[in-house]
C-alpha cells in the first residue's frame, strides 16, 4: 500500500538529475511534503509490522505451550489416566479459545468499562477488516487487533491448563470443562482487566510485566481451590500419614513438555514488551530473552543441587519443575534484572518448588504435576521479587496487588468448584480411579500395547 | 511341598504381600497377567468402533511352601486378597516335587 | 546495502545546521532526488524482507508439520510398524524436497508454460544469487526466490505426509516412496500450478487461499486412490460386517503430533498471505491467525461433543482429527470470515470426521489416521464454504475448481499406484503384516522393551 | 522512539499544502536536515531491528536443539537409563547458560583480548540497558547485545548435547556436568573466539560459517576423548570381537528428535548469516534455508539407501544420523552452494554416517547414538567441503584450521576427562549399569509401567 | 482337577478362548511371554549390527479344570490354536490339588 | 515328564539358554516376573517422597522335560543361573502328567 504512494517520488528523483538547478529546486519543493509524509508513515508503518510481528510470533511460541503443558501433565500421570489427560488439554484449549473470543477479550481490554476499572464490557472480538489500511486502523501506534487477540489468547489458555495438571486423575471431564469456560471467558478476563486493561491494580501501581501473578498464580489458585474441593487421588494418602507414591508414567514426555513449555516462554515474556519496532524496544525483548532463559537455568540448576543434597539422589521431575518455576519468578520483571540476578530469581524460584511439593503432601494437598508449587508459590515469589530490580515498583503496592487477585481468584474459583460439585458432581469414583479413567471414562487407552495393570 | 498359583486383582498386591510376610513367606514371583473369567470386561470405543475388552488385568502370585504353610497361606491369601465383588480371584495349589537355591544349591524346605 | 548510500546524507544533515539558510536550502535541494530515492528504497526494502521473512517464518513452521504428521501417524499405528511409519515419514519428506527442487518447484511457478495455464516449465529451482542487490532481485515487490521456495516445498511435502497416514501398516516402503517422488516431484506441482502458479483455474476465478483442495484434499484423493487400490490391513474386516478395532499404540504421541500440526498451520495459513511489508498485510496475517485457531477449536469441541452424543464416550482419536478437520475447513478462505464465522466452519470439519470415519469403514475403505475423513472431506467442504465469506468466490466456480483437481489428483495417483502393483507389488503379504512392519521389513523395534505381542 | 521524532514533519507536511510557494519553499528547506537524519536514522534502526530479530528467532529455533537432542538421546538409550538422559540434556543446557554468561561469551567476543587473537577476555555477559537508545548501542550496525548472547548461548549448549549422547549409559552425573562447566565456559568459547571472534583463525582466513568444526566436530572432539578415558558400556564388546546390540528403547522419540533438530537448524544456519536488514542478506538468510533443508534431505536419502544396500534392511536410526549428518555437512557453507551440490554434499554427509558408526564399533569406541559419525566426521567432511563452492576458502587453510581446533578440543578435554577420572571417578560401576542408572543413580524410572526388564 | 498350561500364537487367542468358552470353560490367565523352541525368531538390524533374536512372542494359557473335562479342553485347545506351522506351541497338564474362590472361599470344582 | 520352573537374574539369559541348548533342551517359555525374596528391592525418590520398591525384576522359566532330563537339566540351570549374589533365584519341579505338540498332535516325550 504504501509502496504505491513513494513509487511516483522515485520516479521523479530518477527523472530530477535531467533538469537544471532551478527547476530541481522547484520539484523539491513540490514533492517535499510528500516525502515528509511518506518517511513519517514509512517508520508508523515499520514500527506498526514489527509490534504485530512480535504478537504473532510470541502467539505461535505461546500456543505451543499448550503441547507443552499436554506433554508435560499426561507424561506425569498414570499411563491409565494418559487418554484422559491429553483429551482435557486438547479440549481446553479449545474451548479457552472460544470462550476468549466470545467474552473475554473484551472483558480484558475494555473500550468501555461497565464499571470503571472493575469491569469491562461485553462484546464479542471483532477483528480489523480484511486489507485495513494505516487510517482506519484501530491503534496505529500499537498493533494489529488480531495479532493481539491471538498472543492474549494464549495467556488465558495457559491459566486453563495449569488447572489441568493440578485436578489430574480424579476429575470428570465435563465439569472440568465448565470450569475452564468460566474462568477463560470471564473470572481470568476480568482479573487481568484489572492490570493489563487499565484497570485500578494497574492504576495502583502493581507491577507484573508477563504475569507470574496475573497468568501464572492466578492460575495456582484457581488450581487450588479445585484441588481442595475435589479431594485427594484415592489412595494417594495412607492413614498414619503414609504418601502412597504415584510415579508419572512417562518421564521422557514430561521432559518434552517442559522444554516445550521453555520454548514457549520467550514469546510469554518477550512477547510481554508488546513492541519491537524501534531499536529500543528490540533490545529490551533481547534483553528478555536472555534473562528469561537464564532464570529456567538458575531454577532447574537449583531443584538439581537441592533434590540431591535433600535426598540423596537427583529427582528429575524436581529439575524440570525447577526450571518451570524459574521461567514463572522471572515472569513479573524480565527486563530490568541483570543476568545476574535473573539467575538468582530463577534460582529462588527452583528452591520454593524442592521445598513445597513434599509440603503439599504434608497437608494432603495432592496436586498431581506440582502445578501449584511452580505456578503459584514460584509466581508470588516472582511479583514480590520485581522491585529488587525496578525502582518503578513498591513491595507495599506488590503485595497488595498480587493479595488481591489472589483473593479473587481463589473465591470466584471456589464458588464455581463448589457450584459445579453440588450440580454436576466432579469427582471421580474410587473404583473408577482404581481402573483408571481411560477405561472407564474413554474406553480408550493411550498405550494399549505397553503393560496391563 | 506345594507351589501356590494365585490370581488376584492388581491393587490387592501390597496388602497381600505384607500379610504374607507376616506369616512367613520369604518369596514369591510376581506377574502381570490378562485374566479372563466371570467378572466382564469393559467395552472400549476407537474412532466409532465399539469392542469389548474381554479381559481384566490381573496379577498372578506364584509361591513354593513348604508342607506346613500351605493351609495357613492359602487362607491369608484368600482373606487379604478378598473385596467381595465378582473377579476377587483363584487360589490353586500345585503338588511340589523338588526346590533348588540357585545361589548356595540348597534343596527342599531349605531353598524357600 | 542500503545504509552506505543514505549515510552520506545522514552525514550531510549533521553538517547543514552550521551553514547559513541560502546554502542550507542548496544544500537540500542537491541532496532532494537521492533523499527520495531513498525513502522509496527504503520501503521497497522492508517489504521484499517483510515478505521473504514471512516466508522463512512460514516455511520453518510447516516444515515442522512433518514431525507433526509423522507423530500422529506414529502415534496411531500399531506399535509393531511404528519404526516402518517413521521411516516413511522422514523419508518421503526429504525425497520430496529433492523431487521439487529438481522438477516441482518450476512446473508449480512457471516462468514459461510448456503449455499455456496447463503445463508449466521444466528445470531445477535456481536460487537467486549470493549476495543478491535490489536491482537483481527476481521479483522486488514479492519477496526473495529461496524464501519462496521453502516455503511452497513444505506444502508439497505435506501432500505426501497427509498419503503416508491412510496407507499404513500394509504397504511397502519402496513402491510407497516411488509414489511420492512423482506425486510431489509431478503430479502435486502441475495441478498447484493450475491455481496458484497463474494457470487456468486461477483464470477461471478458483478461490483456494491456502489449499484446501489445492493442497489437503489433492493429498486426501492421492491417498484415497492408494487405499483403493491396496486394500485394507489384514484382518481388519470381518466376514459379517465386523470391524476389527486396531487402536494405535501410543495417543500421547498422536495428540503431540496433531499440536505441533496446529502449530505449524500458523504457518500454512498466515504464510499464504504471502505479504506481510504493509500494515494492510500485517493485519490480515493476524487474521488469518486468529481465524485459523478459532476453527481448530471449533473443529476439536464439535468432535468432542458429537463423539460423546454419538457412542456416550468421548474419543481422543476424533478429537484430534477433528482439529485437524477444522483447520483443514477453514485453509481455503483463512481471511474473510469473521471469529464467529471461522469457528462454524472449523466445527462443521469436525461434525464431517466424526460421520465419515465409520462410514470408510462400512466402505471397507481402511484409513489408518483418518487422512480421508481430515483431509479430503473437510477439504472439500472448506473449498465449497469460501463463498459464503469471500464475495469474490462462487460456488460454481469452487465446485468446477474442486472437481477438476479431485478427477486429476485422483485418477493420476490411481494410474501410478497401478503400475507401481503390476511392477513392484506394494502390499505386504498378510503373514507379514500379522508379525509386523517393523520385524520383517525394517529388523528393528519401535519399543523392544516394552510389551511384546 | 523514532516516531516522536518524525511526527512533527508529518504535521508539518499536512499543513504545508495551505502555504503559498515561497514560504513553503523556505519550511521545506528548515525541515530538510531533519529528514535527511530520519531517513538515515529510520535505515539504521530497520537493520539493527531486523538483524536482532534474525538472533531472536534464531536463538529460539536453536534453543529447541537442545530438546532434540534430548529427545533423540533420550530414545536411543535403554530406558533403563532414560530418566538419566534426560536429566543430563535439562541439567547440562541450565549449567552451559550460566557458564556462558560468567565467562564463557566475553572469551568468545573479547573486546580487549588477553592474548591477542588467542585468549579473549574475561568478564561476565552485560546486556545493553533498559530502553537503551540509537546512540547508546553497542554497535549500532549490528544488533543488540542480547539478542547476539541468547543466539551464540545456544551453539555453545549445543556442544555439550552432543558430547551427553556419547557418553550415555555409563558417565557419572556429576563428573558429566563438571565437564560441562568447563566445556561451555571456557574450552569452546577459547576455541569459537579464534574464528568467530575474529582471533588468528579468523585472519588466516579459516571459514566455518556456522559451524562445522567449530560447533560440531568440536563437540566430538570432546565426545570422542570422553569415550576413549570412559571406556565402553559393560557387556557392549564381547570376547571374539563379538558386537552386543543394546537397541534403542523408543525410536518415535528419536525421530521427534530428528525433526526438532532439524527445525532448529534452520535457526542455526540461517542465524549465522548474522544480518537480515537488507535485502542481499535476508535473500542470503533464505538460500540457507534452501540449502539447509536440502543438505538434511539428501544425507537422509543417502543413509536410506546404503543402508538398505549394506544391511538389506532399511535402519531408522542411520536416517535419522544421516539427515543429522547431512545438516552437519552444510553447516560450514550453507550459503554459496546451489540446491544441488548442497544435497550432495549433506549425501556425503549420511554416507560417512553408514561407513563409520560400523566402523567405530570395531574400535570398540561406543558411540552410543553416533555422535562422533554425524557431528565430528562429517563436521570434518563439511569444512574441507568449503572450498567446493566457495572461491575465497582454500583447501589448505581449511584443512589447517580444522586441525588445530581438533588437536585444541581433543586435547583440552582429554585432560579435563582424565583429571576428573582422577579426581572423582567418571564410570558408573558394571553391576549398576546392568540395573540402570534410572534405579542405581536417580531411584526413578522413566516408563515404571511398561516392561520391567 | 488339572492344571492346563499351553503357550499359543497370539493371533490364535480370540478363537481359542471363544472355542473353550464353547465347552463350558469359564475362566483362565492370560500371559505374554517369549517363546524358543524350533520355530527360529528373525535377525534384527541395528546400527549395522545384526543380531539373532531368539525368541518368539507368544500367549501362555493357564486353566484349572475338572477331571471331567481335560481331555475336551486339550482337544479344543489343539484344534483351534493349530495352524500347521511351526511354532504353534505346546499344551501341559499337571495335576491340581486344590482350588479355591478368592470371593467365596468356595474350593474344588465349584471354584473352578 | 517334569514341569520345571525357575527364577533367574534377567541378564542371565542368554547363558542359560545357550547352556540348556547344548544339553537337549529344545524348548521353554520365559515371561517378564517381579520377584520377592531376601534380596532387597531398591528405594526410588518421587517428587520428595521416598519409598521401597520391593520387588526385582527377574525372568521366569518354564520347561517341560522328559525324566531322564530333569537332574541334568537342574543342575545345569543351578550352575550357569549361580552368580554367588543374593537373588540369584529359585528352581521349582512339578510333575508333569501330559504334553501336547500343537501342530502335531503328538503327545508324551515327543512333544517336548
Ligand atoms: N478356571 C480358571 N483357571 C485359571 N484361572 C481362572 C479360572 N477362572 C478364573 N480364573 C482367574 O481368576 C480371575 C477371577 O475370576 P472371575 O471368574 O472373574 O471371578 P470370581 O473368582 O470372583 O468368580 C479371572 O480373571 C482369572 O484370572
Ligand atoms: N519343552 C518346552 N517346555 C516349555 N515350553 C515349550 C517347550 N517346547 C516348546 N515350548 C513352547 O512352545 C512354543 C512352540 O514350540 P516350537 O518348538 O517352536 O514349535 P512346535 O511346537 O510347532 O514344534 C515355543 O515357542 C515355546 O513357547
Ligand atoms: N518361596 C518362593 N516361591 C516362589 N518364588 C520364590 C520364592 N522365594 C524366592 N523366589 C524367587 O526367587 C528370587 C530370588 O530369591 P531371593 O530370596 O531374593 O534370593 P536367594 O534365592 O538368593 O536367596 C525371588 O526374587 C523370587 O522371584
Amino acid at each position: 500500500m504504501q509502496l504505491k504512494k513513494i513509487l511516483p517520488l522515485a520516479a521523479l528523483a530518477v527523472a530530477l538529475p535531467a533538469l537544471g538547478m532551478a527547476q530541481e529546486a522547484e520539484a523539491v519543493a513540490d514533492a517535499a511534503p510528500d516525502v515528509l509524509e511518506a518517511v513519517a508513515a514509512l517508520n508508523t508503518e515499520m514500527v506498526f509490522i514489527m509490534n504485530s510481528l512480535l504478537f504473532l510470533i510470541g502467539g505461535f511460541l505461546v500456543f505451543f505451550m499448550a503441547a507443552g503443558f499436554c506433554m508435560l501433565e499426561t507424561g506425569l500421570v498414570r499411563s491409565k489416566n494418559a487418554t484422559m489427560q491429553a483429551t482435557k488439554n486438547v479440549a481446553l484449549f479449545s474451548l479457552a479459545g472460544i470462550a476468549y473470543f466470545i467474552v473475554g477479550f473484551n472483558l480484558m481490554y475494555p473500550g468501555d468499562w461497565v464499571i470503571e476499572g472493575w469491569l469491562g464490557g461485553i462484546s464479542p472480538t471483532v477483528l480489523e477488516p480484511v486489507g485495513v489500511e494505516l487510517a482506519d486502523v484501530d491503534d496505529v501506534e500499537y498493533a494489529s487487533v488480531g495479532s493481539d487477540f491471538i498472543f492474549q489468547l494464549m495467556f488465558c489458555a495457559a491459566v486453563a491448563s495449569i488447572v489441568s495438571g493440578a485436578v489430574a486423575e480424579r476429575i470428570k471431564l465435563w465439569p472440568f470443562l465448565a470450569f475452564v469456560i468460566i474462568l477463560t471467558g470471564i473470572i481470568y478476563p476480568i482479573q487481568a482487566s484489572w492490570s493489563w486493561g487499565e484497570g485500578f491494580l494497574d492504576e495502583m501501581g502493581f507491577s507484573d510485566f508477563a504475569g507470574s501473578s496475573i497468568v501464572h498464580a492466578a492460575g495456582g489458585w484457581a488450581a487450588l481451590a479445585g484441588v481442595l474441593v475435589l479431594g485427594a487421588r484415592y489412595g494417594k494418602y495412607g492413614k498414619d500419614g503414609k504418601i502412597n507414591v504415584m510415579p508419572g508414567s512417562n518421564l521422557p514426555l514430561a521432559t518434552l513438555g517442559m522444554f516445550i513449555l521453555w520454548l514457549g516462554w520467550f514469546g510469554f515474556n518477550g512477547g510481554s514488551q508488546l513492541a519491537m519496532g524501534t531499536i529500543s524496544d528490540v533490545a529490551d525483548v533481547s534483553r528478555i530473552f536472555a534473562n528469561t532463559n537464564t532464570a529456567a537455568s538458575g531454577g532447574a540448576v537449583a531443584a538439581l543441587i537441592l533434590s540431591t543434597i535433600l535426598y540423596k539422589k537427583p529427582d528429575l521431575t524436581m529439575v524440570l519443575n525447577g526450571a518451570l518455576a524459574g521461567l514463572v519468578s522471572i515472569t513479573a520483571e524480565p527486563l530490568t534484572p541483570s543476568l545476574g540476578a535473573a539467575t538468582l530469581i530463577g534460582a529462588v524460584g527452583g528452591v520454593i518448588v524442592v521445598f513445597t511439593v513434599p509440603l503439599l503432601d504434608k497437608f494432603k494437598i495432592d496436586d498431581v504435576v506440582g502445578a501449584i508449587p511452580v505456578h503459584l508459590f514460584a509466581g508470588l515469589w516472582g511479583t514480590m521479587a520485581v522491585p529488587l530490580t525496578n525502582s518503578d515498583a513498591s513491595f507495599g503496592t506488590q503485595f497488595v496487588g498480587m493479595a488481591i487477585i489472589g483473593a479473587f481468584m481463589f473465591v470466584a474459583s471456589l464458588v464455581v468448584w463448589l457450584i459445579l460439585k453440588a450440580v454436576m458432581g466432579i469427582r471421580i469414583s474410587d473404583e473408577d480411579q482404581v481402573t483408571g479413567l481411560d477405561k472407564t471414562e474413554m474406553g480408550m487407552e493411550a498405550y494399549p500395547e505397553f503393560g496391563n495393570s | 511341598m506345594k507351589y501356590i498359583i494365585a490370581a488376584i486383582k492388581p491393587f490387592k498386591l501390597e496388602e497381600v504381600r505384607e500379610a504374607l510376610t507376616a506369616i512367613g513367606v520369604r518369596g514369591m514371583m510376581v506377574t502381570e497377567i490378562k485374566g479372563f473369567g466371570a467378572q466382564s470386561g469393559h467395552t472400549e470405543i476407537y474412532r466409532g468402533a465399539e469392542y469389548a475388552v474381554n479381559f481384566v488385568p490381573k496379577l498372578r502370585l506364584e509361591i513354593g511352601v513348604s508342607d506346613a504353610m500351605v493351609d495357613q497361606v492359602v487362607e491369608t491369601l484368600q482373606k487379604t486378597a478378598r473385596t467381595d465383588k465378582i473377579g476377587d480371584g483363584k487360589i490353586f495349589v500345585l503338588d511340589l516335587e523338588a526346590a533348588t537355591r540357585v545361589r548356595t544349591g540348597e534343596t527342599g524346605d531349605d531353598a524357600l
